[in-house]
């Protein structure tokens, strides 16, 4: 058994889930929770050192293998997918879903790609999974989304060109790449001696690619209107692993080919990444669409994340990749609690909200756990992440992590205030349910995974760290 | 060989069925004569054979092309039994017409002489006028017919100048000949000028800037299979003869000639993409869209010595997306007047199949994975790469970019919006060239190396 | 066996936690208030079983429970350290805190969320008790936040009031402030030591290190002294502190008087080793200290000279003294402002629950204005308020006189300025501590008669820790007197000692202990003449005038920061928000935009005529050849 | 043939062909009638038909001369095409001005 088996289960759940009417879906979720079983008996064996990757040819000419990575790295990210599916599927099931087979097909269909992403371990196939996983949250988006129908086009329509745009470029770059090695396995490519010249461009591929799906700013406007426009399910799949396939790029592919590049403009990049978080902090301060200042810190996040994978320090890339994990589930959590209150209110507006404590004492504590995830209070999973990207960071400049650090006053600064404006304060006149048990659940495992590893991140960084030495070896070497 | 002699008999059966009274059977038995046909022109795969003094010769890159052909010819054959429900009793004109236009196609893909090229040429533009044309008593249809015609002699004489300066400067029409003497000597002058009129001329037929004004007006004013025709599968001859021409004749391609091919290849693409943007009607926006994939493909010249597999798989791909987007528009726009954009409102949800196989089709031609499209622009790219053209790469992809933009506007309409009229029943022939179209896309793009491999 | 206890340790006060948020509601009407008292109660003892230990064998007790965050160089672990230094500070934590949790018990008991707030304050002590017996300073920091969290919770525990939820949100922020300090700090030190632990940094420094001598090392310090002003309330971090006032009363007492507040001390004691190194960029970082700690004792004191919220002088007051221990800290005499912080806790909590007494007996209320002869009513507050007023304006033999004393004894012996500052802070504390005492147990009832037929003294569960605390506050000050000091002795193993020393009892300090004497008498004098001869009440808001209009707007320091920090940011924010981003999102829309506009353009060319599209052919064909054959044709 | 041929030499056989090749463009670009373009288009097909034979004299080589009664068939077979079109047109519009096929554009 190897990672492929994965995939193989993702793209039959598509396919079976695509034709099992109504009751798709509790199929898809049957084959999420398969998905999430299979990967957690590949780390199994993955513990056991047991080679778990996947090479096989997939056409001679042009060289092209079909191999997938079974390194920790692949690893944590596929789990970190193929546990936030389930979640994000069983999430939905407390609202109507029109044309639900086709919506839960997507989805794992979406989760398929965006596995195939994690796991390549071939640039072409890689590309090929990278450009899939648009497609899927692009139907999402536009067909089960909520607002303007003529702006949700408009807004989602600018993604799908824009995150295009971005990796047509990253397509040059393997292509030039491919001229060079003869074949596109991360191995060979990593490999290549290529002149700073070479390197500095194909950096800027990857990089246009990257910096529009992570996003970076300036090329971040697509994301708060896509958040803001899609269904929840979909934001939660954009936000908790889409951007993440952006993020774990950086590391798999564009560091390791580029070594020289990213360490000539290692300063640029991490600057990019802290103005990012900077920048949506402040934006995030005064929104207001909950769902769109979500987006916002999501945006701040990511750009810690960047900064600390640009860093070219283990400290730097485990924590980012940390992060990334720990964003992933907090950030699907919070956006769950935005749903919650849609649910009831049919309304994303925080000035229609206020007083919901009164009314839903279970609501309010956990929406104020996660709320505390987010600004990564200590034993909280994203605490473990930031403090490691920032210690990273603090050793290429001290200035780094102060202005980074940023995000902890800042980050408290909105989101405890969206808290107050959304829960607190006299009580709101318009009922309000506590949560069901399915919206408890949801809630509650996602709490979980937060508090188990903020306090006991050992299995996972234990799992990365070989994958970011052997990624860091590359641009050791020069 | 063999090939011509099969499918010109056919097209004379045709004829004959007509006079048998078997207009019924014309279509089912020109598919089945045409598979029949496509077994006899693989069989020959492999071997070089040259037939009446060089006049045809067969070799992989013919045999190849040729199989693409006559596959395209059987989709659009097939969906012509329900395009010409309403002219039935001159339907086995119409069959035998494309089926002689086959005929040329596999000519001028096969030819050894430059004769034989012209001929091809000719029997495929002529037979092409008449399609154009063949709504009589539709103004449009009689434009676009006469637009083509006007356009297309006028080109047919500057091949027609181009092979004869090559004549002159060679005294012989002879493929082989002419490229033995190619390799020695001094050459006139005027065998570079015959090259570049009978480029110019291939440049008009595959519709690339600034020879392309005819092509959207054609495709617009035409009746749809026609257009399916011509978009498809005369694009796609027209450039594999191109290819052969330039390559058969060993014609040494110099700096000069390579900047013109660059410049008009990237005018074509974008050109062709901006154009399309705004486009209402899909036969129109399509038109353009041919344009820049024109643009594309004329990449492929750049490094002309090795790039056959790639132009192949570009064809196949394009062609085959083209093939499966046209079925979707000739079911919407059976009874429809025009092909506006608004008629693919809803059909995402009136007719989900269809709609998917036209964002198929339309996914595929701007390049997206798992779909050949993708996998052929890629080929191109790492090719042009390879061959030192940065910037022709450069501006492919802010041309893929822009494609996007009006790809989607279909599927925005089919997916976005609501139908206004109830969903009439679709013919199983839609369904069935739709999806076994998109099939073939899909499955050359996740095994390319079956088709790139093809020639060599 | 150690592993044991101190998981009970931590863990107790946590099971209250958890017991609370879940059964808390079902557990009868005080259910919850008692199991939380009696799980830091449980806390306590086993406090008090190391404690009486450690005072027999001196040994430490350091537990490793499981390892943490790995940083490249090295790992971190959740480990424990109980020495000296932390199980004092645990011994009042979960001492006072037992006491204010009972207390609590009856003062929270209409409210229909005890069980939430009993939780919350279970929370509390579970995160000061990680706070302190960490082993490394990011165990200290889970504790740090973990604190400023439960403060957090518990200022904006009337949640229905959104000035609350500011409030609570302001510590919030500024404690975060103060915490990206630490973080640097840490990184700084990280850096420096490759380990972030207590033990192993002593080594390090005194093993002899080059760290110890390079400008980063101060830089750490100076970071780590920005996080203590954020949770221990310094200038210019000290704003919030007078706001949370707006948290229950044994909130205000435990969190914000006896124990969280004293954290920045805690840290700064526990790193003594390190801010007591002796190089020039130290000495800058600890005269730094020590004028903040002196300028806050200061300008905190002014304000609270004019407040009549009976909460809000506690506070300035609080500030003030925390100020007083930052002075004593920077000036090197760690014992000194630990033994301050002890007997502060003692008559500070005492403080704040008493005014927690009247607040309880008149309903709410909380100005002054409206307050006065309450003792007729209230002897037993009365009389602890009167202890804990004489011992915080160091009225021998009150506990604050000798640790205050001792302060000002350090500030002469280094530095007059800051000894003349430091005095002056107390002789005005020394007023308003009467002038609040006057105010709202002497001359008539000022209230409303519905409030006055209300009075009456608080129930045993009140009475009781007040009485207790003040009977610490008044023997408090014994465990180190001058000259002969029980705490000195027991404190030395944890802090490095230098220079300073216990002070003689020469004649210079007699002299000091009857100036500042005096000086509290003073203060006493000056509120009698204006409050009881007088019978002064202070005006109304709106008839302030001047200083005291200033003093009493707190010299306008939130107006101040609102309009530097807050407005610009949210001004920033709007500007992001109606402005870049739509210009951001115009530009990626823009290039959409002019392409379509070139295509309508381009589709002009596209007239439809033949003659026009003959002619661009010939154009193109004239163009081609022209280009390609111009030079051999010319 | 050849002596004549090689008297008045090739380049003027050929500069004559553009020539009149030049004159069909011309015609081409300049009529509006459709039958008068087609005849400019003839023109052109005959310059070059011209050039064939010359050039198949100069190379003395018949198979210019053949191509000649190929590109002659061609051109008969388009004449026959574009008059039928013509005609269809005639009958719609009533006029074989191509300036008024303007319908299609855009």
């Amino acid at each position: 058994m190897d990672v492929s088996i994965i995939l193989i289960l993702l793209l039959a759940g598509t396919l079976v889930t695509l034709f099992s009417g109504k009751a798709a879906g509790k199929v898809a979720l049957a084959f999420g929770l398969l998905a999430l079983g299979a990967s957690v008996a590949l780390l199994t064996k993955f513990n056991a050192h047991q080679n778990i990757g996947c090479l096989g040819v997939w056409m001679e000419n042009p060289q092209i293998y079909f191999a997938l990575n079974g390194d920790g790295l692949s690893l944590a990210m596929v789990l970190l997918t193929t546990s936030l599916l389930p979640i994000i599927m069983y999430s939905t099931f407390g609202s109507e879903v029109k044309n639900p087979s086709s919506f839960y097909a997507l989805i794992l269909f979406m989760g398929f790609a965006m596995v195939g992403t994690f796991l390549a371990a071939d640039g072409f196939l890689y590309y090929i999974f990278w450009e899939l996983a648009l497609i899927p949250i692009y139907f999402i988006a536009l067909n089960w989304g909520n607002g303007d129908a003529k702006e949700r086009q408009k807004a989602v329509v600018k993604f799908f060109i824009y995150t295009f745009a971005g990796s047509l470029f990253m397509l040059a770059s393997f292509a030039y790449l491919y001229t060079k090695a003869g074949n596109f396995l991360i191995g060979n490519l990593s490999a290549l001696s290529l002149s700073a010249d070479e390197q500095f461009w194909i950096f800027l591929g990857f990089f246009a690619a990257y910096a529009i799906k992570i996003p970076l700013i300036p090329f971040h406007t697509w994301q708060a209107a896509v958040y803001q426009k899609a269904p929840t399910a979909g934001t939660m799949l954009l936000s908790g692993i889409m951007l993440k396939m952006g993020l774990y790029s950086v590391l798999r592919w564009q560091l390791p080919i580029a070594p020289y590049a990213a360490k000539t403009f290692m300063t640029i990049f991490i600057v990019f990444g802290i103005a990012g978080t900077i920048y949506g902090s402040i934006v995030a301060l005064r929104q207001k669409d909950l769902k769109k200042l979500l987006a916002y810190s999501s945006l701040a996040h990511v750009g810690l994340i960047a900064a600390g994978a640009y860093t070219l320090t283990v400290d730097g890339l485990r924590g980012a990749v940390l992060q990334m994990i720990s964003h992933g589930f907090v950030i699907v959590g919070l956006f769950f609690a935005a749903e919650v209150i849609f649910r009831r209110y049919q309304t994303r507006e925080i000035s229609e909200m206020g007083g919901i404590r009164v009314q839903a004492p279970k609501f309010t504590s956990m929406f104020m756990i996660l709320v505390l995830a987010s600004v990564a209070l200590p034993s909280t999973f994203n605490f473990v992440g930031e403090f490691t990207v920032l210690y990273g960071l603090s050793s290429i400049n001290i200035w780094f992590p102060i202005l980074g650090g940023l995000t902890i006053i800042l980050g408290a600064y909105y989101m405890l205030k969206m808290f107050q404006n959304v829960m607190l304060g006299e009580a709101n006149p318009k009922p309000f349910a506590d949560i069901t048990f399915q919206e408890g659940l949801t809630m509650g495992v996602i709490i979980a995974v937060l508090f188990f590893f903020g306090l006991y991140p050992k299995p996972i960084v234990d799992m990365i760290t070989p994958s970011i030495e052997q990624i860091l070896s590359y641009t050791h070497k020069l | 060989m063999n090939t011509l002699l099969a499918i010109t008999g056919i097209g004379v059966l045709c004829l004959l069925f007509e006079i048998a009274n078997l207009r019924k059977a014309i279509v089912p038995f020109t598919v089945v004569a045409l598979l029949g046909t496509l077994g006899i022109t693989l069989s020959d795969y492999g071997t070089v054979h040259s037939h009446y003094n060089n006049m045809i010769v067969t070799n992989n890159f013919s045999v190849s092309f040729s199989a693409l052909f006559i596959v395209l010819t059987i989709f659009l054959v097939a969906l012509s039994g329900d395009f010409y429900r309403k002219t039935e009793a001159k339907i086995s004109d119409f069959v035998s017409i494309k089926i002689f236009l086959l005929a040329g196609a596999v000519a001028m893909v096969s030819f050894g002489n430059l004769s034989m090229f012209f001929l091809g040429i000719e029997v495929l533009s002529i037979s092409l006028y008449i399609l154009a044309a063949s709504q009589r008593l539709n103004i449009r249809s009689n434009e676009a017919g006469m637009k083509y015609f006007l356009m297309g002699s006028f080109a047919s004489g500057i091949i027609l100048f181009g092979i004869c300066l090559i004549y002159g400067a060679m005294g012989t029409f002879d493929i082989q000949e002419i490229s033995e003497l190619t390799g020695s000597a001094e050459l006139p002058e005027w065998f570079f000028i015959g090259i570049v009129l009978l480029t110019i001329g291939m440049l008009f037929k595959i519709a690339a800037v600034p020879f392309h004004f005819w092509a959207p007006d054609v495709y617009e004013g035409s009746p749809t299979l026609t257009t399916a025709v011509m978009s498809t599968l005369t694009k796609v001859v027209a450039m594999a003869a191109f290819y052969k021409l330039l390559t058969g004749m060993n014609a040494n391609i110099s700096y000069e000639y390579e900047m013109v091919i660059m410049v008009v290849s990237i005018a074509s693409m974008t050109v062709g993409n901006i154009m399309a943007l705004r486009q209402t009607n899909a036969k129109r926006m399509l038109a353009f869209s041919g344009i820049s994939h024109a643009g594309f493909m004329l990449m492929t010249l750049l490094n002309i010595t090795s790039s056959a597999g790639t132009l192949l798989y570009y064809a196949s791909a394009y062609a085959l997306a083209g093939i499966a987007a046209f079925a979707v528009i000739l079911y919407v726009c059976r009874d429809k007047e025009n092909e506006d954009i608004y008629n693919f409102n809803g059909l995402g949800k009136t007719r989900p199949v269809l709609a998917a196989v036209l964002t198929a089709a339309l996914l595929s031609m701007a390049g997206i994975p798992i779909f050949a499209g993708f996998f052929a622009k890629f080929a191109l790219f790492s090719q042009t790469i390879k061959a030192g053209y940065l910037v022709m790469v450069i501006a492919a992809v802010i041309n893929s970019i822009i494609s996007v933009g009006y790809y989607f506007k279909l599927i925005l309409a089919m997916y976005t919006k609501d139908s206004t009229e109830e969903a009439t029943k679709v013919p199983v022939v839609f369904y069935a060239v739709g999806v076994l179209s998109i099939l073939i896309n899909i499955a050359i793009g996740l095994y390319p190396s079956f088709v790139i491999n093809l020639i060599k | 066996m150690d592993t044991a206890y101190i998981l009970l340790l931590l863990l107790a006060p946590f099971a209250g936690f958890l017991f609370n948020v879940f059964f808390g509601k079902k557990a009868g009407h005080n259910g919850a208030g008692y199991i939380a008292t009696f799980a830091v109660f449980v806390s306590f003892l086993v406090t008090l079983f190391y404690f009486i230990r450690i005072n027999q064998t001196g040994q430490a007790v350091s537990v490793k429970l499981f390892d943490w965050i790995q940083i490249s160089t090295f790992k971190l672990s959740f480990g424990v350290l109980l020495d000296q230094l932390s199980l004092l500070w645990l011994m009042f934590v979960t001492g006072i805190g037992s006491l204010i949790h009972l207390y609590s018990i009856s003062y929270m008991h209409d409210d229909e969320n005890r069980h939430k707030f009993f939780a919350y304050l279970n929370l509390f002590v579970f995160f000061m008790i990680t706070l302190v017996v960490g082993s490394n300073l990011l165990v200290m920091f889970i504790g740090w936040e973990g604190v400023g969290l439960c403060s957090y919770l518990l200022i904006g525990f009337w949640y229905k009031n959104q000035d609350y939820n500011d409030a609570a949100k302001k510590a919030f922020i500024m404690n975060r402030i103060g915490d990206l300090g630490f973080l640097i700090g840490m990184f700084l030190l990280g850096h420096l030591f490759t380990t972030l632990d207590y033990a192993d940094m002593k080594i390090t420094i005194e093993g002899g290190t080059n760290a110890a001598n390079t400008g980063w090392i101060a830089a750490a310090a100076l970071a780590l002294f920005i996080g203590a002003c954020g949770k221990s309330a310094q200038i210019p971090l000290y704003t919030w502190l007078p706001d949370a006032m707006a948290g229950p009363t044994p909130v205000s007492a435990l969190i914000h008087a006896a124990t969280m507040v004293t954290s920045g001390i805690f840290m700064i004691t526990r790193l003594n080793f390190l801010f007591g190194l002796d190089n020039v960029d130290m000495h800058t970082v600890n005269l730094v200290i020590a004028v903040v700690g002196a300028v806050t004792a200061l300008v905190a004191a002014t304000i609270g000279l004019v407040q009549n919220d009976i909460k809000k002088v506690l506070a300035y007051s609080t500030v003030s003294q925390l100020g007083l221990m930052f002075l004593a800290l920077g000036l090197g005499a760690y014992e000194v402002a630990v033994f301050h912080v002890i007997t502060h806790a003692f008559f500070k909590a005492c403080l704040f629950l008493g005014s927690g007494s009247v607040i309880h007996a008149m309903h709410g209320e909380q100005d002054m204005r409206n307050m006065g002869g309450l003792k007729k009513w209230m002897s037993v507050t009365y009389i602890t308020f009167l202890i804990s007023s004489l011992a915080i304006s160091g009225i021998p033999p009150f506990s604050g006189f000798f640790s205050k004393d001792e302060i000002l004894m350090t500030a002469f012996h280094s530095n007059t300025v800051l000894w003349a500052i430091a005095s002056l802070a107390s002789i005005m504390t020394a007023f308003y501590m009467f002038r609040l005492l006057y105010l709202t147990f002497f001359k008539e009832f000022r209230g409303t008669d519905e409030q006055k037929h209300h009075l009456h003294e608080s129930p045993a569960l009140i009475t009781f820790p007040l009485i207790v605390l003040a009977i610490l506050a008044t023997v408090g000050g014994f465990i180190s007197l001058p000259g002969n000091s029980w705490l000195n002795n027991y404190l030395a193993p944890v802090i490095a000692h230098k220079g300073h020393g216990e002070h003689h009892l020469d004649n210079t300090a007699y002299m000091l202990m009857a100036i500042a004497v005096v000086g509290g008498l003073i203060g006493i004098g000056i509120a009698y003449a204006k409050y009881i001869k007088k019978s002064e009440v202070p005006p109304a808001d709106a008839e302030m005038t001047g200083f005291h209009k200033l003093l009493y707007n707190k010299y306008y320091v939130d107006e101040i920061y609102e309009s530097l920090f807050v407005k610009p940011i949210n001004a920033l924010s709007t500007f992001f928000r109606d402005t870049l981003e739509t210009a951001l999102s115009g530009l990626v829309y823009g290039f959409g935009k002019v392409t379509n506009a070139i295509s309508d353009k381009g589709r002009l060319v596209q007239n439809g005529s033949i003659g026009r599209y003959l002619f661009a052919f010939t154009l193109g064909v004239v163009a081609i050849i022209t280009y390609l054959f111009y030079n051999k044709i010319a | 043939m050849g002596n004549v041929l090689n008297q008045i030499g090739i380049e003027n056989y050929i500069f004559l062909c553009v020539i009149l090749f030049s004159i069909g463009v011309f015609g081409v670009l300049y009529r509006r009638n459709a039958i008068i373009v087609f005849m400019s288009i003839e023109i052109m097909l005959n310059a070059v038909n011209l050039l064939f034979v010359a050039f198949s004299t100069y190379h003395q080589d018949a198979q210019g001369q053949v191509f000649v009664f190929f590109s002659m068939a061609v051109a008969a077979a388009e004449v026959a095409v574009g008059l039928a079109i013509v005609v269809s047109i005639f009958r719609n519009l009533g006029s074989i001005d191509i300036d008024n096929l303007k319908n299609l554009k855009g």
